[in-house]
């Protein structure tokens, strides 16, 4: 307990829609259900959403940590570290499951069929975007770096068009990769769909370090929300609702059924909020990638960034505890 | 118009080589302004015609349309009703035969006196030491040698409307309009440019057409002199000055006329409307 | 007596050009001091400094600057030079302007980030699109700015020029070079500052270096000393540039009486 | 030339028509080039199709306020900003020397460097996007007005000092009206960056109702056709807030003796 | 040169309230433009004495330095060498006491005849409808009744000297300048305004200085003529009209006064450096 908070804020991606303002993923079921709005009042807390454009997500959400106008954030997983590595501390409350997949495009006659094929080449890439980290994670697995081809440092509307106009050999891209395959403008030639390759693009649930501590009451009252959407999604009887929701961004809903079809992990463990080893492993690698590249200069023990306790509590008041199966064995939670 | 315009210049260039260089028709010429929304007739059926050569003075009240007719003869308005056709082509335009002294000296604030000079010189094809050349010949004329590279705001009012009569007579147009171009001048440098004028009108026989309010200076100069009314513009009378050129100042008939069209002048106007 | 005034004059006023941009920086020391502001956003002047040394001594800075400027200097010649030439025509020839002026003053109005898939696709993604862009953020500010000048000469002025029958050169360099040359510096000094601002937009979606690709860059990494290395060159670079133009137009207008 | 054309060729109206027209053709043909063209190039009927669609729903409509909204408030509020600070500057030496360094050199600071700091001070709603547009307003009119009142010649000043004008009066009679057709270049000006910068500034930090958006979330679903509507409607109604203001300007300028 | 002002202020501030309105000291006045890079003297030496009420007509050559002593006397410019005194005070700066009629009209180009008339009483604290009522009468007074609502470039030469005449004499200063007010009119408009002009300022009793070029005019309102000289511009010669007000045109003494003077202008100049 401390001083007396009157309000929680909440960061999270967000789209225009409709003349309206749409929030994504579980913050999207969250609001759209009042769950947590109804769990603060009865606290005397307000909500207040705070909508961060989903060109900025990092850096508009580790100012806002920094400078205290949020309590808590949805957002990528590069960013998080850096901010950490900056001396500003946030806790990871609720992980947001397996993440979304990264896609490696051609253009439609390319002969390439995998990244080896493409060494020296040109790729379209947005730097500094969290599906850096997967794409490098293919590169490393395949013996290559980033100095290997020819980087085009560019927005996705920009690679879409640079890929389209045949400008560049290949293209990084999230879902919007199947909008040029289904237009025949390009062919998806790896996505970490594949069983073997685990590196989706994750984005998990922050909390201030500061605020979590002095009001871990209010931080479970958040994290039993987040966990409750993740289970609601994970029915498969939501998954068209989901789907429908998430369709405000502006990605058809055709293409965020692919992104989810044929994945090597099924749509229920998908949105686990599990803090498992590989979660451990990612952010790992994360920080150690971020410190090869210069983009931080010393790299934040990761593990220390975890705080387990909110999920487990949250499964067992939502008596969820063995809907994902059992518990598995946890990382050392922070503290 | 345009029609009109099309054939009335067809039947004059048949002629144009008959009529002598710098004669000048005006007929039936009207012209209306738009004051705060309504059409104000500034010129009405004026008729004039300058056989080439001939030095015409106009004097009237002020407001009466002289700068607008002097507008119209040198080519820049066309918005007019009736003929103005000089060597028997309908005037549409501005020529290098037409040179005129606007009543504001409209020089340039960004050239010099003599660039600004030199200006009505770009046109021509002359090498450019002779441009140079005839450039100080003429600042000379009006006096303001030593004032070549100066900027005009630096110029006294006098001086500006000499540099401007200077720029007017450089390049020898075939007809020169003058629009009280001595207006700011003091006595003396006034006679010395009468004289001046006088002197380039003989030696080049061109037409000259001077707008003043001196009417001892139209008298002295002009052949003719065309007495203007007011509301609208009209030519009220036309007196011709019968002596030969240069003339006694002082000479009987000459202040004779004068007492006549000073008359002529401060009488009651005939303006229809009878106001000014 | 009123030769050494006006020098005094000029000292003074050398001095007090100093005053606001001293302030500025002092309060800004005294912010970080005060600890007004997180130390990670509020960067203090010193650390800026240091992070200047460390970019300059990678040698990266120079690179970024390098490219940056090579784009603007290129983009924003080509696009004030054809916005000037634009504008001038659309100023003097009615026919020209009833027929350019509707599409000139829609496309006048879209971001050029809008046109961005369109210009790869006619461009690519190389510096001739940079440049482009950066042209075109020139172009248009540039383009109005002489058009309304042109369209502001008196018209007792174009009525001398008539009754000279000067030729069009002639025209262009004694009479509407000089009585335009007020708003069209005006015009030269927004277009450049819309270069700059266009380019670090550009580089920041779609470019691999320049000072807006590492602006872009230091956000991302929270580096927000590099950041205001970024803000701090593009301010003084930006300043140097429209001091260049001051310095042009008290050549060009020293006919005025002031 | 036959007669009837003639005329028609003449009315300023269709001489404007134009070059809109080829362009139209000419996006047509290339859309027509192949699938990569038709990319960005989407053919002309479709957009159409998708115009009429958007109408009927009203999404256009809708946001097309919103973002009108926004660029009228950056304009007038940045734009009246900037005539003060413009004028300031431009009537007394001492303002110029003490704000001017600092104007010219932040003005060239690209409005991208400064968003942390925004972010920092003002948070992230919808204020510092507001700031973005006001900014964008303020430097045109800044350095036009500026510029209009340097320009004002000596001799109206001197009549206003004969007249003894105490500064009110020098400024409402002599200053600004002498100002104005810089002025109103300005404004120009600052009504087309103010409206860009709204909807650059929807473009890249949309979450709420607007052009910008809207294109931006046409653009991830790769609807280029809506993109393309929004670039032509964005051009479009800024064209007619042009005409507006031009028209304004004749008004306020029919003093003028100009061609 | 500022203690030095300050001195002679603080003896003339001692006098101020013995000497009576609009009495006007010049003192060994000198005044340099710098042209080209060096300094011209414009002004050397000049003293004059104007008693209060009194009617000064000033002639000389173009470039004499006429306009720029009444620039420095309405106290538009203040780096001149010498004394200028007004009322026993020292002038630094303008005053609606001192009103004057440029050589070229000045009027706003965004104002109307009537706001640019109007404007004139911006500074003085009278109800609108007095301000109203006194334009309407000037705007009468100087024939440009109709002409009220028009913007300048609307008007004829002679028009926006008019309106500029009445611009000055709307808030009735004790002291007037006019430079070359009647240049631009037409004799019938130009006597008229003589007489106006005479008429206001026997009944304000203010204190007139008027250049002007036609000896004429300045004799016929002058109760002294001073005749200058050109580079620099000094005082030639003062010459008193020893006539009552009203006079007669045709008076011989006017008569024989403007053959004197006029022979003393057109008399080669006796400028140190021989030039004009
Ligand atoms: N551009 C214009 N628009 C409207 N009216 C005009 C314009 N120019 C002149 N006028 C009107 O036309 C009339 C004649 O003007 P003009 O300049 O020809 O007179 P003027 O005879 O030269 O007089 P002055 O001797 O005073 O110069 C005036 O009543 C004036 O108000
Ligand atoms: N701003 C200036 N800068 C430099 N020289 C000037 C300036 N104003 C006037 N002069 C010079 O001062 C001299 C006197 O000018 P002024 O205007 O007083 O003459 P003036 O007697 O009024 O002549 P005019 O009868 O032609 O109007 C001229 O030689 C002129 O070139
Ligand atoms: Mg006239
Ligand atoms: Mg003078």
């Amino acid at each position: 307990a401390g001083e007396r908070v009157e309000v929680v804020r909440i960061a999270t991606v967000a789209y225009p829609n409709e003349g309206r303002t749409a929030y994504n993923g579980a913050a999207a079921v969250i609001a759209g259900r009042g769950w947590l709005e109804k769990d603060l009042q009865k606290l005397g807390i307000r909500l207040e959403w705070v909508p961060v454009p989903v060109q900025s997500v990092g850096a508009s959400v580790n100012e806002a940590f920094a400078n205290r106008s949020i309590d808590f954030a949805a957002y990528g997983d590069l960013p998080s570290v850096i901010l950490n590595s900056n001396g500003v501390e946030t806790r990871l409350i609720v992980p947001g499951g397996k993440g979304n997949n990264v896609y490696l495009v051609v253009p439609e006659g390319s002969a390439a069929t995998s990244i080896r094929d493409l060494k020296g080449k040109r790729i379209a890439l947005h730097r500094g975007r969290p599906w850096e980290f997967s794409f490098t994670r293919l590169l490393e697995a395949n013996g290559l770096k980033l100095s290997d081809f020819k980087i085009a440092n560019l927005n996705p509307q920009a690679g879409a068009a640079a890929l389209a106009a045949g400008n560049v050999d290949a293209f990084v891209a999230l879902s919007d990769a199947f909008l040029l395959a289904d237009r025949g403008l390009g062919r998806i030639i790896w996505s970490t769909k594949l069983p073997d390759q685990g590196w989706k693009m994750r984005a998990e649930l922050w909390g201030a370090k500061d605020f979590v501590e002095r009001h871990p009451e209010i931080a479970q009252v958040v994290a039993n929300a987040y966990v409750r959407a993740a289970h609601w999604i994970s029915r498969d009887e939501n998954a068209a609702e989901f789907i429908r929701l998430s369709a405000a961004s502006g990605h058809p809903e055709s293409t965020l059924r692919q992104e989810y079809a044929d994945d090597s992990v099924g749509w229920k463990a998908r949105w686990e909020p599990a803090f498992d080893a590989a979660l451990a492993d990612h952010y790992r690698h994360v920080a150690g990638y971020a410190l090869d590249a210069r983009l931080i200069r010393k790299a934040p023990d990761t593990d220390r960034l975890f705080d387990a306790r909110f999920v487990r509590a949250a499964l067992k008041e939502l008596q969820l505890e063995s809907y994902w199966g059992a518990p598995p064995a946890a990382p050392r939670a922070g503290r | 118009m345009n029609a009109r315009a099309g054939i009335a210049a067809g039947m004059f260039d048949a002629m144009a080589d008959a009529v002598p260089a710098g004669a000048l028709q005006i007929r039936g010429l009207s012209k209306s302004y738009r004051i705060g929304g309504q059409a104000v007739k500034v010129l009405d059926g004026i008729d004039i015609d300058i056989a080439p050569g001939r030095f015409v003075s106009i004097v009237g009240p002020s407001g009466c349309g002289k700068s607008t007719l002097l507008r119209l003869v040198v080519g820049l308005d066309d918005g007019y009703a009736g003929d103005i056709v000089l060597d028997g082509r309908r005037i549409t335009s501005t020529s290098l035969d037409r040179g005129i002294v606007f009543q504001d000296h409209r020089l340039f604030p960004w050239l010099t006196v003599e660039e600004n000079i030199g200006l009505a010189l770009a046109a021509l094809d002359l090498p450019p030491d002779e441009k140079a050349r005839r450039v100080a010949e003429h600042i000379a004329l009006v006096n303001l040698t030593g004032f070549a590279r100066v900027y005009p705001h630096q110029l006294s009012g006098g001086m500006a409307q000499r540099a401007a009569i200077a720029r007017a007579l450089v390049n020898e147009p075939k007809i020169l309009l003058l629009d009280e171009p001595l207006g700011a001048l003091d006595a003396l440098t006034r006679v010395r440019l009468q004289r001046e004028l006088q002197r380039i009108w003989m030696q080049h026989r061109s037409t000259m057409i001077m707008v003043t309010h001196d009417v001892e200076e139209a008298l002295y100069l002009g052949d003719e002199v065309i007495v203007m009314d007011a509301r609208p513009g009209r030519i009220r009378r036309r007196v011709q000055v019968p002596l030969p050129h240069p003339r006694d100042r002082a000479s009987r008939v000459l202040h004779a006329l004068k007492d006549e069209i000073l008359d002529e002048l401060t009488v009651a106007p005939s303006g229809p409307d009878g106001r000014d | 007596m009123s030769f050494v005034d006006s020098r005094l004059r000029g000292w003074r006023e050398r001095a007090l050009t100093c005053v606001s941009p001293l302030l500025l920086l002092l309060s800004w020391e005294w912010a970080c001091r005060a600890g007004l502001f997180p130390e990670q956003l509020l960067v203090s002047p010193g650390t800026v400094a240091d992070a200047f040394m460390g970019l300059v001594d990678d040698g990266e800075l120079q690179s970024h600057l390098q490219a940056s400027l090579h784009r603007l200097l290129a983009g924003f010649l080509a696009g004030s030079a054809l916005g000037l030439a634009f504008g001038v025509l659309m100023g003097l020839s009615r026919t020209a302007e009833n027929i350019c002026s509707p599409l000139f003053n829609v496309l006048r109005q879209v971001p050029s980030v809008a046109f961005i898939p369109m210009l790869i696709l006619a461009f690519g993604i190389e510096e001739t699109f940079k440049i482009v862009i950066v042209a075109k953020a020139a172009f248009f500010p540039v383009a109005l700015a002489a058009y309304d000048a042109v369209r502001g000469i008196p018209r007792s002025h174009l009525e001398v020029a008539k009754v000279y029958r000067l030729p069009l050169p002639a025209m262009l360099r004694r009479i509407v070079l000089p009585a335009t040359v007020p708003p069209v510096l005006t015009g030269l000094r927004l277009g450049l500052g819309r270069s700059w601002m266009v380019l670090v937009v550009a580089e920041l979606l779609a470019a691999d270096s320049g000072i807006g690709q590492m602006m872009e860059m230091g956000r991302q990494m929270f580096r927000i000393d590099v950041v205001m290395v970024g803000v701090m060159l593009t301010g003084v670079i930006g300043f140097a540039l429209d001091r260049g133009f001051r310095v042009l137009e008290a050549r060009l207008v020293r006919w005025r009486r002031c | 030339m036959k007669a009837w054309l003639e005329p028609l060729l003449r009315s300023r109206f269709l001489q404007g028509a134009i070059l809109p027209l080829a362009c139209i053709a000419l996006w047509e043909l290339v859309s027509r080039q192949g699938k990569v063209q038709s990319y960005a190039f989407v053919p002309v009927r479709e957009i159409f199709g998708s115009l009429l669609e958007l109408l009927a729903s009203g999404t256009l409509l809708l946001n097309l306020l919103a973002t009108l909204q926004t660029a009228a408030s950056g304009l007038l509020l940045g734009g009246l900003a900037g005539i003060a600070v413009g004028g300031l500057m431009g009537a007394s030496r001492l303002a110029d020397a003490l704000i001017g360094p600092l104007f010219h050199a932040l003005r060239q600071v690209p409005i991208l460097g400064w968003l942390p700091l925004i972010g920092l001070w003002f948070g992230n709603g919808d204020f510092p996007r507001l700031l973005i547009v006001c900014l964008a307003a303020f430097h045109p009119l800044v350095l036009n007005t500026y510029e209009g009142v340097r320009s004002i010649e000596q001799r109206y000043l001197e009549v206003g000092a004969v007249l003894r004008f105490g500064r009110l009066q020098r400024l409402r009679y002599v200053l600004l009206p002498g100002a104005l057709p810089s002025v109103l270049t300005g404004v120009m000006h600052g009504l087309a960056f103010s409206w860009i910068a709204t909807v650059g500034s929807e473009l890249l930090f949309a979450t709420g109702p607007g052009l910008g958006g809207l294109m931006q979330t046409a653009q991830a679903a790769s609807r280029m056709d809506v993109v393309v509507i929004c670039v032509a409607g964005i051009g479009v109604v800024g064209y007619g807030m042009h005409l507006g203001f031009a028209l304004l300007g004749r008004y306020l300028l029919r003093w003028r003796s100009v061609r």
